[in-house]
């Protein structure tokens, strides 16, 4: 047994792969991680303080800076919060709108991520190419509606900004006529690739128990075996309206997660089908007109409102002193509390599998460091 | 553990593949999916259609654009009215107090007579360095005078610049009907009447067009940018908001740097100008051909772009976005 | 200016170094290679850009080199907080010459929404000098492939003879302070006091763009940002609405 | 295994751990959030408010008694007016899903007082949240293995989302109008 010595490496916050600002400060024997301390902070913005200082209104546009790929379930979570803590009615065809969104956002995040995941681990550029391409197609759709490819500031509270046309529905259409074929050639690409299967089975394993003790929601939770999704457990929107599955994993390893991704992004075009069928017809609005959008003023108490963001719970949390602004703006962020279980993920694998594991869980520094 | 608010139907387990490592079959096939792609692309097929998921996807972005949506916002630009030179804002302070970021500041205007405040904006400064392009303003104002631009090519070296004050950010309303058409044509009439109504109550030239003013011989000369200066096609054509070109640069250099441009442009002949080919309009990759050197302004790699958008450009940009508003069926 | 006219008066003779400036600079301007350094949301349009929609390799920039030894842009995508900024001036500081900063979107130029906060630096050129500002946010990969064409035509006007990284150093700052974390804000070395303080105002002004003539120094014609705004001539009577607009220089 | 409605943690631990509760706000309890006007900071009472000594065993206690096994929030929020920080733990039961389960913890400002027993040991994926309450309102954590601040450098003093922290800028002193 040849006598090793324990060597501490930093990683980050100006690193290739560590998805943003993120810095790990990693202590490794040789290859193998011995510890791994996370370092926050590289991209805080102050974004709960600035939320205690806008009107309802004015933080919508700033909700879209949490996570940057989801705008329009960001818009639709922090929308949620402050319908509940008001008591805003939504009406129909506003909520299929939204339900619309955010499984169109989910299909262009996993493609991303799992397109960074595998740029992560040398499959370089093609996977990460082919997703930013649907991507593309879908922002250029968001852009229709809302004015912006990423930034969409699409909600309202009662509803949405702008309603869809024929032009959406029939460009929605076609998209969903080629998503199948993206799907399979994403799979046909690399779920059997001898290189992915060395790199992501049995690593950076999260058993159940530990999965749920460290809080993570989302895809790491469902890769894990739970099969825990805010869209069945407390059904918002008209989510209970659609039939889709939830798909788990069994090991939890970084494989689990992968496969889970993919399942859902076949389950969201299920929801969108549905969506799109039973999309109710312009009559109901698609805004509630009662509303006073600027100066809308809650009354005094609290409200916790949640949704599935494609990486997990995504919940605002808002205190109202009976002003035009929140008292208290917390957002419960799917990926920062998702990033606590990276060092037990972590320990004992070699320090390559680290960035792999990471890109596993899906992190997005806005939302993280806020 | 036991999911009591799940059925069992709905939720599956994800197929894993478990099966030992083979001889790189799996890369075999991975690997022919991707000489399938790029036999494809190699051959020239474009990515015509949302529903295609093979084929070239590029847009050659400085000769061809994407058509962006009327919705698309980018920065917000003020109004005025082509035939009077009247403003639309009227300065009642709606989009400075939504403003999320706190960009916009205005000063009301007064009467020279009496000082009391008039309808109508003295002074109207906006941080572009800051907007954060939510559209706001543009949402709120109850005159229409605030709306949000497409042109995106505000790149600068000259920070200060991006503090744009009320002359270069007023269009005439032919220029946003140009791009938004749809949307300007449901707002037209109030927009209209609201504007009769504040002529109404602004004495002498309080509230006109600074352009108009400059013009007539009227006023000081304010803030002509050096390239908008260089290119006397006035009214119409809206004044690019940062110019290319330093704006304290002395005047000379600014010249010199135009005339070098201008040979430059000369030089590379007519084959700009005269290639114009219209790409057929295909529903993803919608492109408008940009002819730089055809336009009066002065021509080079930055100052022709898109700045100073030019008249024939904008009936073609119209009839395209009335192809497309066919094809959608409206 | 002189540089201009020295340069066109050679060109008209057909001098050689105009033809060994147009080489150098065409070398230049066609392989400007970014460092691959996102912040925040610009970041994913940057990424956007470098994906086959936009393409930057068409204008050469395709490779993004993750060492600072190897990049010659640094494109700022994104918030630079306060805790951030010492690593962006490091990595700057790390480049070698002929270097640039390309400042992506509102955050990176003035702090953007978030300017108001307490950890967020009020754009990036208070601490390293940039030559391309892209206002937007995000703006579109268009715009960040227009701001690199305005790059090019902004390396296209450069001479020889002028360039700050060949001749007399004189003026010329190649290592710019890297600031130091204190208890109530950043200290920058050679500003007296916490420059930048958490939940205040930067104390010293933006350094001026080398695309106006800037060699690394401070811009004195702006005066340092003090009181209770993010920009005091706004508002504070001394300097009206209109010299800002105009450009604060003048 | 239940899920418990909104209130009905409060009776519940009234009679089962009568101890745990904090009782110094009983006489304002109500159905109804009571609001003391526009723009002041309200309390809220109609849920269960436990002293901080008694957090980890409540915690336990509904973990183990109704199956509210993840801890998904940690909130702080700064009550200037009573000087009084008050932290909201948001539990779910990831069997049966249904809404949230709140666990508030109120304590004083001042540095003796601002402290609440760690939830990390039992629950790891506190960590991150219980560092943030420590950064920002300064919540002292004993217990917590690596209580170091998380979003602001080691150096800095002062809890910047504090109601009394200085703020600049436009946000906070803009005027709208002449």
């Amino acid at each position: 047994m040849l006598k090793t010595e324990e060597l501490q490496i930093n990683i980050g916050p100006q690193h290739p792969s560590t998805h943003g600002v993120f810095r790990m400060l990693v202590t490794v024997d040789g290859e193998t991680l011995v510890d791994l301390k996370p370092v926050f902070g590289y991209l805080h913005r102050n974004h709960e303080q600035l939320g205690e200082v806008n009107t309802y209104l004015q933080n919508m546009p700033f909700t879209d800076r949490l996570d940057y790929f989801n705008s329009m379930v960001n818009n639709h979570a922090y929308a949620r919060a402050v319908e509940t803590l008001a008591g805003v009615e939504v009406p129909e065809r506003a909520q299929y709108i939204r339900v619309i969104m955010d499984e169109l956002s989910r299909i262009l995040n996993h493609a991303t991520a799992m397109g960074f995941m595998l740029g992560d681990m040398g499959a370089w550029q093609t996977a990460l190419l082919w997703g930013m391409r649907e991507r593309e197609k879908i922002l250029d759709m968001f852009e229709y509606v809302s004015g912006a490819r990423m930034m969409c500031n699409y909600c309202r509270f009662g509803g949405v900004v702008r309603d869809i046309d024929d032009w959406f529905i029939t460009e929605l259409k076609k998209l969903m006529q080629g998503l199948p074929h993206y799907f399979d050639d994403f799979e046909g690409l690399l779920l059997n690739s001898e290189i992915l299967l060395a790199r992501a089975r049995n690593i950076g394993v999260l058993p159940k128990e530990l999965a749920l003790a460290y809080s993570v929601t989302g895809p790491v939770l469902r890769g894990s075996g739970v099969a825990y999704d805010i869209r069945k457990a407390e059904p918002y929107a008209v989510y209970d309206r659609f039939k889709f599955k939830v798909p788990v994993g069994t090991v939890g390893d970084v494989y689990d997660r992968f496969l889970v991704r993919i399942a859902e992004m076949r389950e969201s075009y299920k929801i969108l089908e549905q969506a799109i069928e039973q999309l109710p017809d312009a009559t109901g609005g698609f805004i509630n007109p009662k509303v006073k959008q600027q100066s809308l003023k809650a009354p005094a108490g609290e409200a916790y409102a949640r949704v599935e963001s494609p990486k997990g719970e995504l919940g605002f949390y808002l205190v109202s002193d009976g002003s035009g602004s929140a008292y208290r703006y917390k957002v419960r962020a799917p990926s920062f509390i998702n990033l606590s279980s990276l060092a037990d993920m972590c320990k004992g694998y070699s320090i390559a599998d680290v960035v792999v594991i990471l890109g596993s869980i899906d992190i997005v520094m806005g939302e993280v460091d806020r | 553990m036991t999911l009591s608010h799940l059925a069992t139907e709905d939720v599956f387990v994800v197929e894993r593949n478990d099966a030992d490592f083979r001889a790189g079959q799996g890369m075999t096939k991975g690997l022919g999916i991707v000489f399938r792609k790029f036999r494809k692309a190699l051959f020239g097929k474009p990515n015509s259609d949302r529903a295609d998921t093979e084929g070239q996807f590029n847009v050659q972005y400085p000769e061809e654009r994407l058509v962006l949506p009327e919705a698309y916002r980018n920065m917000p630009i003020l109004l005025y009215d082509d035939a009077t030179g009247h403003e639309l804002c009227t300065s009642c302070f709606q989009c400075e107090r939504i403003c999320p970021p706190q960009v916009i500041h205005i000063t009301q205007a007064k009467d020279p007579a009496t000082g009391k405040p008039v309808p109508a904006a003295a002074n109207f400064v906006l941080e572009y360095d800051t907007c954060m392009s939510c559209g706001y303003c543009a949402e709120v104002c109850p005159f229409d005078a605030i709306k949000m631009d497409h042109d995106f090519e505000l790149s600068t070296g000259n920070h200060p610049e991006l503090d744009v004050n009320y002359d270069r950010l007023l269009r005439p309303i032919s220029y946003y009907e140009a791009i938004a058409p749809t949307m300007w044509s449901d707002v037209k009439e109030q927009a209209m009447k609201k504007l009769q109504n504040n002529i109404k109550r602004r004495p002498g030239a309080i509230g006109r067009d600074h352009g108009q003013k400059v013009k007539g011989g009227a006023a000081v000369a304010v803030a002509a940018t050096p390239v908008a200066g260089a290119a006397p096609a006035a009214a119409a054509k809206p004044r690019g908001p940062v110019a290319a070109i330093g704006k304290n640069m002395p005047e000379e250099k600014v010249a010199k740097l135009i005339s070098i441009r201008a040979a430059n442009a000369a030089k590379r002949g007519g084959g700009d100008a005269g290639a114009a080919p219209v790409a057929e309009a295909a529903p993803i990759v919608e492109t408008v051909v940009d002819t730089p050197a055809a336009s009066a302004a002065p021509s080079g790699p930055v100052a022709a772009i898109g700045q100073n958008m030019s008249e024939d450009k904008r009936a073609k940009l119209e009839a395209i976005r009335a192809a497309k508003r066919a094809q959608r069926g409206e | 200016m002189s540089d201009l006219q020295t340069q066109m008066d050679l060109e008209q003779q057909g001098v050689l170094f105009t033809t060994i400036n147009k080489l150098y600079n065409w070398g230049r301007r066609s392989s400007v290679w970014p460092m691959q350094f996102g912040l925040a949301c610009c970041a994913i349009e940057m990424i956007a850009a470098a994906a086959s929609r936009y393409d930057i390799s068409r204008f050469g920039s395709e490779l993004f080199r993750a060492s600072p030894r190897q990049a010659d842009v640094m494109i700022v995508a994104g918030t630079v907080t306060k805790k951030m900024v010492p690593q962006v001036v490091r990595l700057f500081n790390q480049m070698p010459e002929p270097r640039y900063v390309i400042s992506m979107g509102a955050c990176a130029t003035s702090g953007g929404p978030f300017r108001d906060g307490y950890n967020v630096v009020r754009g990036v050129d208070l601490y390293v000098p940039v030559d391309v500002y892209i206002p937007g946010c995000p703006p579109r990969p268009e715009a960040l492939l227009h701001a690199l064409m305005t790059l090019q035509a902004q390396i296209d006007v450069q001479s020889l003879q002028q360039v700050r990284w060949y001749g007399d150093d004189e003026g010329v700052v190649n290592e710019f302070p890297v600031p130091i974390f204190g208890a109530e804000g950043l200290e920058v070395p050679g500003i007296p006091g916490t420059a930048d303080p958490v939940g205040g105002t930067p104390k010293m002004p933006p350094f001026v763009s080398p695309a106006l003539g800037g060699k690394g120094e401070r811009d004195a014609s702006i005066k340092a940002l003090e009181g209770n705004q993010p920009k005091p001539m706004l508002r504070a009577g001394t300097v009206t609405i209109e010299e800002v607009a105009h450009g604060i220089a003048g | 295994m239940a899920l418990l409605a909104r209130g009905e943690l409060r009776s519940i631990l009234q009679t089962e751990m009568p101890n745990a509760l904090d009782t110094r706000w009983d006489t304002q309890a109500t159905d109804q959030p009571e609001a003391h006007g526009e723009g002041q900071t309200i309390l809220l009472d109609f849920d269960a408010v436990v002293k901080a000594e008694a957090l980890v065993e409540v915690a336990h206690f509904i973990r183990d008694k109704f199956g509210y096994t993840l801890l998904s929030n940690i909130t702080a929020v700064d009550y200037l007016k009573q000087g009084l920080i008050e932290v909201v733990y948001q539990f779910y039961n990831a069997a049966e899903g249904g809404p949230d389960l709140r666990v508030r913890v109120r304590i004083g400002r001042s540095p003796e007082e601002c402290i609440v027993p760690s939830l990390t040991p039992t629950w790891p994926g506190a960590d991150l949240q219980e560092r943030e309450a420590y950064d920002m309102y300064g919540v002292v954590f004993p217990g917590h293995p690596n209580l170091a601040r998380i979003y602001m450098w080691d150096e800095f003093k002062g809890f910047p989302m504090r109601k009394d922290f200085p703020k600049t800028g436009d946000k906070y002193t803009h005027v709208t109008g002449e």
